[in-house]
């Protein structure tokens, strides 16, 4: 059983109705099988989190869709930056 | 001797404020971060700031106030790296950084960039570059309040 | 209504503190600069500023101190047309210059240009710009005390 | 009778041991002749004013060696700038 925490920001947490969300996999998912587990359970975010400009961070690094998620990791899905 | 104990600090708490690296929700002092950064070098002579502010509109729309989020660490490792690469790539002296987070209303700072350097050119050329990478790359987000309601930057039809 | 004419003042002098243009002996305040710039408009999203400081070396000389001696109305007219010429060539909406004379000492303020402007690109380039017109064209000259004595800077050997 | 005021700035000034010259010139001078004539009357001066990164001002304004200097002029030789 892997634990992850899933981290939403901005307009992401406002679809998702929350910041964090705690998550038990069964199996070994890459990033793109838990977007896709992601957008299956949670309508709101639908055809969102898999959008060309949103950036994934695991445990503060950038990754790509095939990075695979480890036990403890924190996956941030991080829209488009707007500070400055 | 069990005296002079009281005053050994093997690890000494260190003052957010005297940090060249900060994400605060407060507002900050030009002035102040401009005397920290000559008291660090008699050798600058040239200090380039940048100041972003909040502009009351923005893409046609009036903006009442803004609000900033950022992701706590990842932002401040990643200006970090900035001012690391900053310091390498330009031939300068010392960088400051300093973003707002929170409630910001119309008129106030938002994000103070200091550069000092011998010669000024080099100073200007690290500034602009430091503020167009932490536009591009640090994880901050702005939620701008108008009369649609409030609205992430990124977010609009 | 007598009373009310003592309130009235139809010339009322100017206080050499708000304009945007000055040569001075004192110090002055980067933060009151940026204060009053922001107080103009509220379109102005990006202030780059240019601060000059007494380095304590040049040339490969130790400096103990600086002094700056201007020709004064020509001095303050040239800084008036750098400004002028800023304001129609950029894309900006505000510039301060304010240059300080008489004596300084190492690590005191010399030079300040600010330049607000809706956006940073404009700012960064017009305040490089300023401060390179200043330079060039403003006269003011510079004299540093070194071992070798006081020298004006352009007087050496 | 032509008054002029001649002013001396920075290195100039220390080699005039003057700031400012009160100075009443019988015919009409270009400014190479005032040049000539004051590189004459003070030693110190001589083939300095000539110079070529010399820049003179007559009331406030740049002008070239052949302006003709005219009653109640300022006249300031201003050695290359160094402020900022």
């Amino acid at each position: 059983m892997n634990h992850v925490t899933i981290r939403f920001f901005a307009q992401l947490k406002d679809r998702a109705g929350a910041d964090t969300l705690s998550l038990d996999i069964v199996s070994e998912y890459t990033l793109k099988q838990l977007v896709s587990h992601l957008e299956e359970t949670i309508p709101n975010l639908k055809g969102v989190l898999s959008t060309g400009n949103m950036q994934t961070a695991i445990n503060q690094e950038f990754v790509d869709d095939e990075t695979v998620i480890k036990h403890g990791d924190e996956v941030a899905f991080l829209p488009p930056f707007s500070g400055g | 001797m069990g005296m002079r104990l009281l005053f050994c600090h093997p690890f000494p708490a260190v003052d957010p404020k005297i940090m060249s690296i900060r994400i605060q929700s407060g507002d900050f002092s030009i002035e102040e971060e401009i005397g920290k950064m000559k008291g660090l070098s008699l050798k600058i002579g040239g200090i380039v700031t940048f100041l972003g502010t909040a502009r009351d509109f923005s893409k046609g729309q009036i903006v009442t106030a803004l609000s900033f989020e950022h992701y706590p660490k990842m932002a401040e490792e990643t200006l970090r790296k900035i001012r690391e690469k900053a310091l390498t790539t330009f031939d300068i002296a010392a960088v400051t950084m300093i973003h707002r987070v929170g409630n910001i209303q119309v008129g106030e700072n938002i994000v103070l960039i200091v550069v000092g350097a011998e010669h000024r050119k080099a100073a200007f050329d690290a500034c602009s570059w430091c503020i167009d990478e932490l536009k591009k790359t640090v994880p901050i987000w702005k939620r701008e309040e108008t009369q649609d309601g409030k609205i992430w930057v990124h977010d609009r039809p």
